[in-house]
């Protein structure tokens, strides 16, 4: 945790040679999100190379998005959703854990690596815990390497 | 044979049914064709031997008659697969089954160099999905003509070679993968003549937004393909006729039943088309499914 | 009796030991009672088994292994089988009964009851069934109790309730096999 | 064509700190769509939100992005101003550049192109923005009760005192429930039928309240502010209006051996009864399953007797539709059947009895009228043994939860024995005194010090009979001594279960329920009273074991909240929910299967094929219903289920906007990894 | 109905009149008996209070030679029975201590051959009306206390055919037979076998409670279905008269005898005269003085 934050804040762009990862993160409204904001309350430092796009619940991304986000130039996708058991509507969250366990067996079937497509629970509180997957993933795809597929 | 033309007039000629679907011969032997019979007397034509090949039940959705339809255990299962996803319910037509030991596969036919067929169809002939068989007799059908088929010992395991052709590394995979995909020609014979491809529009046609580019460059092929076998996870049930009407040879029935495997394995040994009470396994959850690749 | 108990007595590894041994959980108990007001032998016993589980939840080794409670229980369950939560109270005892063996240490009030097992079992190496004149003999021979029982022995005789010799003979190579087995597990366990 | 105009907020130093607002500004303005960029310091101040109208007005602009703090935080604010321009509120979209950006990195240059990347995605999203309307649905304004316990009467009386029409349905032939039972109440001893029945005879004369006794709810159908509720009244074989309660039927009975419900089996009723003198209604109903005319077609005394000729057998069970808009479901519990536990002997030693029993034994109107005596020779007990726990905290019959009650009713049983029965010793066997409430350490102190109980901390773990006393096998931990009591009665404290049924009932209202039955509350600390399905509360022990004063709360809270429900005439929910292309849609229902709240129903359409008419049953939200999570739309092979807000387009515009640009590639080659 | 058959090794010794008075009852309820080949000590409560993996080690093996006939293995001891059946429930639940089984052994034993105590066969198999047709000799009221001991049916999970509390099995059969089953609370209270030999004051408190308590539900003789039970009552009748004050004189026979008893057994089938405490009281309830010749002398 602490090694990634010293990296995120050390490792300035400048002082940065080689590959920075695009990452485009899933973030369901009521737990990640929000603990995503909560990291930046917190004043919680992360690499930047994740974009958050805000979604209702975990289990309203479709595979799709996945696919396409890798498909126009991202090298690795998050999904990141409530803790099972904590899902604002119950139970989306354990449909998107099948959808994405699935669809990682299809990416490693049809050769693409699956660790490109991460998935997390983080609640609203924990904004420390984001930072720390974002960190996480950052690292995991940046030594993956730039994705050149499909 | 005597049977089934006897059921299939007795079901006309006492309107039980307006069309029996099943199989006629054609003028290349053991192969059949397909046939729909409206007057009994022309349900002289119907056969059934190594060489009815057809998964007849992709024409059942939309055809507005009742039918009656000879359907071979393996296809069966997707009959099951269309009643869970309320597109066929059961009483929309009349199970015909049969008792089927294995049908010829016309691509080894091909390959093996032989004009005709040899007396009995021997293993090397059959097709990947018949070695492995464990349905050789239509469950749940309404009728049941012929013989049963004694229980035969699969010849291989149902997911037999898999591991081992995905022990490749990513790499190598993805350039098998392109490559083969490279031949793909978007005739779309896969998904059309897929029992379970039923959607009123392909999303591959929908272009607001177009997920899917429909040109063949770019690996697009490849993005079309995924899409499929995202389709058909927790679906397919391997009758195996995307690969045999494929023109260009692409071993689609791979992809779709390592994602099979994969199911089998992971969701307590789903199977699709096994049990119409069990939900499919994307349309369903356990709380103790497996988190392992959760952060 | 241990009045007093500091941070470095609770810390011991004497919790995980019983704990591994016997598969059991000392977390779960909450110490309502109900294992001793059911036991039958709790009247001979110098602590009742929910004090036991207490002393192992803090981990008081000297109280529970020189306790004679796991000695006298009797294996007869109505503490498991009754156990609000679940936890299997005489797995515990035999647990402890082992412990106190790998420490050397016997029965404070009675060593015979630990003399029996050990009869016992040497009987059953030796002979593949239970040789009862020769178990009964043995232990009053060892325990220094020669004249116990004798006058019932006669009568057992006559009845025929005792054998004189050992049962049938038959392959009993397979049970020596399996004793020499598990001591060389146990001895494997040990070296860890 | 969109028209976008992008305000980008300093936030004071919050943001400008660390990212260049201006190159922010000014690279946005770049961007297709966008026809106007601007920043300021507070965009949430006045000035700023002056700013954003103003631009509307000049630049005719028909999307407004936002690119400020998290729109969890000011969404609802710029809403509101685009609105006030004559924007539809929907059309726009926030960026979270601060909680997401600026407050999260430090190195300006990064920061400055996520912001500009963050801003890129949200423009994309703005152009396929749609306008949206706020949903308004109709409300009924009337509310079903399910079961006439305390909550159920007290929510009634709330709801009804609100000016609001309630349908109070209760299963058993008269409303009071459990509390009815009960003698004295804890902590204060006040006789429990002293305060509830004036409570039944309120809702019963109420003008706004139509009691549906003797009747179960069959189905509900509808959702919030329009449910269709459809009642079963059960046939009571008795004709309410000519029935005047006179009691000559139950007195003539020839069939009076029916253990009472009521007295807990402790005394007998006749096979047409009222349950209780203080029943409401008054009316009997006859218990066919027990009744000799029913079962063998002889008989039929009552009728023969009936002064009014009030009895009628061929009655049958009526089906009662009732429109309502809200749902108070205040079913209550059931005591553990302490059958099941062999070692106590419950059932087979006579003088072993149910807490309940202790009540109705204890009872001035019980069938001892009040004298405490033992069941098996009816003579005086002179020690007795109160155990608790019975049924709770135990893993052993999957009870591992507190009832919440048991502590103290069986310390009030303790001070009602030393009350009633002068003499007579009370030994009260527990694991920890739960006394958590007002009062109630107050009273087990009472218990102890002043009415001679004595309490000994242990689970019993046998009884069994001795020469006409049971014997109490049990233990004190405190002490360490195992304890054999020869006691004349013991009274076993039973824990609460959920009320038979409640699963069954949980599957009509599609509200869920926790492994012990228990119905689930919406958020375990925010929500208590609410249940996952819209338009459906909680009130009493049907959510979890509480006492009296406990449950009354949640029944008016319960109340409070059909009363807001009811305070307009429409319901306005937020419009971001599912909707279905009906000309794509399959009709394979995928998304039925997983929705979590049953908001997919099924319509029926006639479109043309290939030239021929053919009708298809395709899917429809439920306005109503539908909460806009949009697991349907990601399950959708066809992908013609769509989540307004949240549309494939608009997540599809922002992937690309946040790819398809400039995307850097390394400065060495990596290879083609995958 | 065909049952592989572990005696145990009191059936050999201690207990040969249960033996032998099962052996009768089987033959007569049309039970065919094959006993473990080569069967040996389950290792009772001393094996797994010394070493849990031992005593599991012994009941596996007897268990895996049991294997190969593919039959119920039925056995007549309480202690056996429990041994059996948990390794059965190891064999099933705990796979780890499966594999170390498997390794001590030589073979996996995966716990597919069950475990069946003959109460649980005769009630649940050969059924109360099958019991019931072949009495010759009802027991004429003989006023019964069934007494099962604390394996028979602890812990639930293990022992699984008779209620834990207030087991009725041998109740079901006392009645077809023509006894009165009493209702008494001791039915599974401990009798302190394992203590039989080492501590006699202990088995003297147990054993006279329950000697007691039979007595006074009226009971005329205790039946039992376990040879450790039967050779402690019997055997600590005189420590339990001490310890109570009274003379029991309580026949304690196994519930195999009074079926012999019922079925017209011959002396040595029943082999009443083996108990130390006289049952001749028992014979006289049902032959009246004629069946003095059945006691074997």
């Amino acid at each position: 945790m602490a090694d990634a934050e010293t990296t995120a804040k050390t490792k300035k762009k400048a002082d940065r040679t080689g590959f920075e990862p695009h990452i485009i993160g899933f973030l369901c409204n009521w737990c990640t999100y929000a603990g995503a904001d909560l990291a930046g309350t917190s004043r919680i430092g992360y690499p930047t190379n994740i974009k958050a796009v805000r979604v209702p619940c975990s289990g309203r991304v479709d595979a799709m998005y996945v696919i396409n986000a890798l498909k126009n130039g991202a090298d690795g996708v998050l999904v990141s959703g409530c803790h099972p058991g904590d899902c604002h509507y119950n139970q989306g969250n354990y449909y998107a854990r099948r959808r994405f366990m699935i669809l990682r067996e299809i990416f490693s079937a049809m050769g693409i690596n699956p660790e490109r497509l991460q998935m997390s629970w983080c609640s609203a509180a924990e904004g420390a815990k984001w930072a720390q997957i974002v960190a996480q993933v950052t690292e995991k795809i940046r030594e993956l390497g730039p994705f050149e597929g499909i | 044979m005597e049977q089934l033309i006897q059921e299939a007039k007795k079901l006309l000629e006492e309107n039980k049914v307006d069309v029996v679907i099943g199989y006629r011969s054609s003028p290349l032997p053991p192969f059949t064709r397909p046939a729909f019979i409206r007057r009994p007397e022309d349900c002289e034509q119907l056969v059934f031997n190594c060489g009815s090949v057809y998964n007849l039940t992709r024409y059942l959705i939309g055809l507005g008659e009742k039918p009656a339809i000879v359907v071979k255990g393996c296809e069966q299962r997707g009959l099951v697969v269309l009643e869970q996803e309320n597109m066929l319910p059961r009483d929309s037509y009349l199970l015909i089954g049969v008792g089927c030991s294995g049908q010829v596969d016309e691509r080894k036919l091909r390959e093996g160099g032989f004009d005709r067929l040899p007396e009995q169809l021997s293993d090397e002939l059959m097709a990947d999905k018949c070695l492995y068989c464990d349905q050789h007799n239509t469950p749940d059908a309404d009728i049941f003509v012929g013989d049963e088929v004694e229980s035969v010992e699969p010849r291989t395991e149902r997911y037999a070679g898999l591991d081992e052709f995905f022990a490749q590394d990513y790499e190598e995979l993805y350039h098998h993968w392109t490559e083969v995909f490279s031949r793909c020609i978007r005739c779309y014979a896969c998904r059309n003549i897929c029992p379970l491809c039923y959607c009123e529009q392909c999303i591959s046609y929908v272009n607001m937004p177009q997920w899917l580019p429909r040109s063949v460059a770019d690996n697009n092929n490849y993005l079309f393909h995924m899409r499929r076998v995202l389709c058909m996870a927790g679906r397919c049930i391997d009758c195996g006729e995307c690969e045999r009407a494929c023109p260009v040879d692409i071993p689609l029935r791979t992809l779709y039943k390592r994602i099979a495997q994969k199911i089998e394995g992971f969701f307590y040994g789903y199977r699709a088309g096994n049990n119409r009470e069990q939900l499919p396994p994307l349309q369903d959850f356990n709380k103790d499914d497996s988190a392992d690749f959760i952060l | 009796m241990k009045w007093e108990i500091k941070t470095e007595d609770i810390h011991t590894s004497f919790r995980d030991e019983v704990e591994e041994l016997s598969g059991e959980s000392f977390g779960a108990c909450y110490q309502c009672g109900k294992c001793s007001a059911g036991c039958p032998i709790a009247f001979a016993m110098d602590h009742g088994p929910t004090k036991i589980m207490r002393f192992c939840q803090l981990g008081m080794e000297d109280e529970v292994i020189n306790s004679d409670t796991p000695w006298l229980c009797a294996s007869c369950q109505a503490c498991t089988t009754r156990c609000p939560r679940e936890i299997d109270i005489a797995e515990v005892m035999d647990a402890l009964r082992i412990i106190a063996k790998r420490r050397g240490i016997k029965p404070r009030t009675d060593p015979d009851i630990a003399l029996f097992a050990e009869i016992f079992l040497s009987n059953l190496r030796w002979f593949g069934r239970i040789y009862e004149l020769g178990l009964v003999g043995e232990f009053n021979l060892l325990s220094g109790r020669f004249f116990k029982d004798f006058g019932k022995a006669p009568a057992m005789f006559l009845k025929r309730k005792l054998a004189l010799l050992p049962s049938n003979p038959f392959k009993w190579g397979k049970v020596r096999e399996i004793f020499k087995k598990c001591e060389k597990m146990k001895e494997g366990e040990g070296r860890e | 064509m969109a028209r976008i105009g992008v305000f980008v907020c300093w936030c004071g130093s919050n943001i400008a700190g660390t990212v260049d607002v201006k190159k922010v500004a000014e690279e946005v303005s770049k961007l297709p769509y966008v026809v106007y960029s601007t920043d300021y310091k507070y965009m949430c101040s006045d000035p700023g939100q002056n700013m954003i109208k103003e631009a509307i007005k000049e630049h005719r602009l028909t999307g407004v992005v936002v690119s400020a703090c998290s729109p969890r935080m000011h969404e609802v604010t710029f809403r509101r101003t685009v609105q006030e321009e004559g924007v539809n509120p929907y059309m726009m979209e926030m960026a979270n550049i601060r909680e997401h950006c600026s407050w999260v990195h430090d190195d300006m240059e990064e920061a400055t192109e996520k912001a500009i990347e963050l801003v890129r995605m949200a423009v994309a999203k703005a152009v396929e923005l749609e306008p949206m309307e706020k949903i308004e649905v109709p409300v009924t304004k009337r509310a079903l009760v399910i079961g006439g316990g305390i909550a159920g009467i007290q929510a009634a009386l709330d709801i009804a005192d609100g000016g609001v029409e309630v349908i109070l349905v209760e299963k058993s032939p008269s409303i009071g429930g459990k509390m009815s039972q009960l003698d004295e109440t804890f902590p204060t001893l006040d006789c429990s039928q002293c305060i509830l029945t004036p409570k039944m005879v309120d809702a019963a004369q109420h003008p706004n309240i139509k009691i549906y006794s003797y009747a179960e709810l069959e189905e509900l159908d509808g959702f919030i502010g329009n449910f269709q509720a459809r009642i079963r009244q059960k046939a009571r074989s008795v004709d309410m209006e000519l029935c005047n309660g006179c009691g000559d039927c139950w007195n003539k009975c020839p069939q009076k051996k029916i253990p009472s419900e009521f007295e807990a089996g402790m005394s007998d009723r006749a096979a047409i009864y009222v349950p209780f003198p203080q029943a409401i209604p008054n009316t009997p109903v006859i218990d066919r399953e027990n009744c000799i005319y029913f079962q063998s077609g002889k008989c039929g005394v009552c009728a023969k007797i009936c002064p009014t000729g009030a009895i009628s057998y061929d009655q049958s069970d009526e089906f009662i539709t009732e429109e309502v808009g809200a749902v108070v479901v205040a079913t209550g519990y059931d005591l553990f059947n302490t059958d099941v536990i062999g070692e106590y002997g419950y059932g087979e030693i006579p003088d072993v009895i149910s807490g309940l029993q202790f009540e109705r034994l204890s009872s001035a109107s019980g069938p001892t009228e009040g004298k405490i005596v033992r069941p098996s020779d009816g003579k005086k007990p002179e020690e007795v043994a109160f155990i608790c726990c019975v049924g709770s905290r135990d893993d052993k019959y999957g009870r591992p939860y507190c009832s919440r009650i048991c502590c103290m009713y069986t310390a009030k049983h303790a001070i009602l024995l030393h009350h009633k029965s002068h003499g007579s010793q009370a030994y009260v066997f527990y694991i920890d005194v739960r006394a958590g409430g007002k009062g109630y350490e107050e009273f087990l102190r009472r218990a102890t010090e002043e009415e001679g109980a004595i309490y000994m901390r242990g689970r019993v773990s046998r009884l069994y009979r001795d020469n006409g006393k049971v014997v109490v096998k049990g233990a004190d931990t405190l002490s360490g001594a195992q304890i054999e009591l020869h006691c004349d009665m013991v009274v076993l404290a039973n824990g609460i279960t959920a009320s038979p049924g409640a699963e069954e009932l949980a599957r009509k209202l599609s509200i869920s329920y926790d492994e012990y039955g228990f119905y689930s509350e919406a958020h375990p600390k925010l929500r208590p009273v609410e249940t996952n399905t819209a338009g459906i509360y909680l009130a009493g022990c049907c959510q979890a074991p509480k006492d009296i004063p406990d449950s009354v709360s949640q029944a008016s809270a319960a109340a409070s909240k059909v009363l807001a429900l009811f305070s307009g005439d429409f319901l306005t929910r937020e419009p971001n929910i599912a909707e279905v292309n009906p000309f794509t849609c399959t009709g394979c229902f995928t998304c039925r299967e997983v929705c979590p709240y049953d908001a997919i129903d099924e319509e029926e359409v006639t479109v043309h094929i290939d030239g021929k008419k053919v009708t298809r049953t395709i899917a429809r939200v439920n306005l109503g219903k539908c909460q806009g999570c949009g697991i349907c739309c990601a399950v959708c092979r066809s992908n013609a289920i769509n989540l307004k807000g949240t549309k494939d387009l608009q997540i599809f515009r922002q992937i690309k906007a946040f790819t398809g640009s400039e995307k850097e590639k390394s400065d060495e080659p990596v290879g083609s990894k995958k | 109905m065909k049952y592989s058959y572990y005696p145990g090794c009191s059936m050999h010794s201690t207990a040969a009149e249960f033996e032998s008075s099962f052996r009768f009852v089987a033959g007569v309820l049309g039970m065919e008996l094959t006993e473990v080949e080569d069967w040996f000590c389950c290792g009772a409560t001393p094996a797994h209070i010394t070493d849990p993996l031992l005593g599991l080690a012994l009941p596996t093996q007897n268990l895996l030679q049991a294997r190969p006939t593919g039959l119920d293995v039925a056995t007549t001891c309480a202690a056996c029975y429990n041994r059996l059946k948990t390794a059965n429930r190891v064999a099933l639940e705990k796979p780890k201590k499966r594999e170390a089984l498997a390794q001590i052994l030589g073979e996996e034993y995966k716990g597919e051959i069950p475990v069946r105590h003959i109460l649980d066969i005769f009630v649940n198999d050969v059924g109360v009306d099958n019991i019931q047709r072949n009495v010759l000799f009802p027991l004429n009221g003989l006023r019964v206390a069934s007494y099962y001991g604390c394996l028979l049916t602890r812990p639930p999970e293990v022992a699984d055919f008779d209620d834990v509390e207030n087991p009725v099995t041998m109740d079901k059969i006392v009645e077809a037979l023509g006894g009165v089953a009493l209702e008494w609370p001791f039915k599974t209270e401990c009798c302190g076998a394992s203590f039989s030999l080492s501590r006699s004051d202990i088995v003297g408190r147990l054993a006279g409670e329950i000697m007691r308590y039979a007595k006074q539900a009226g009971a005329e003789c205790i039946a039992v279905a376990c040879p450790l039970c039967q050779s402690n009552l019997d055997l600590r009748q005189k420590e339990a008269s001490e310890y109570e004050g009274v003379e029991f004189n309580m026949p304690i026979l196994y519930i195999t005898q009074l079926m012999a008893v019922a079925y017209g057994g011959g002396g040595k089938d029943v082999g009443l005269g083996k108990a130390i405490v006289n049952a001749e009281s028992v014979v006289h309830r049902v032959f009246g003085h004629r069946g003095s010749e059945r006691v074997e002398r």
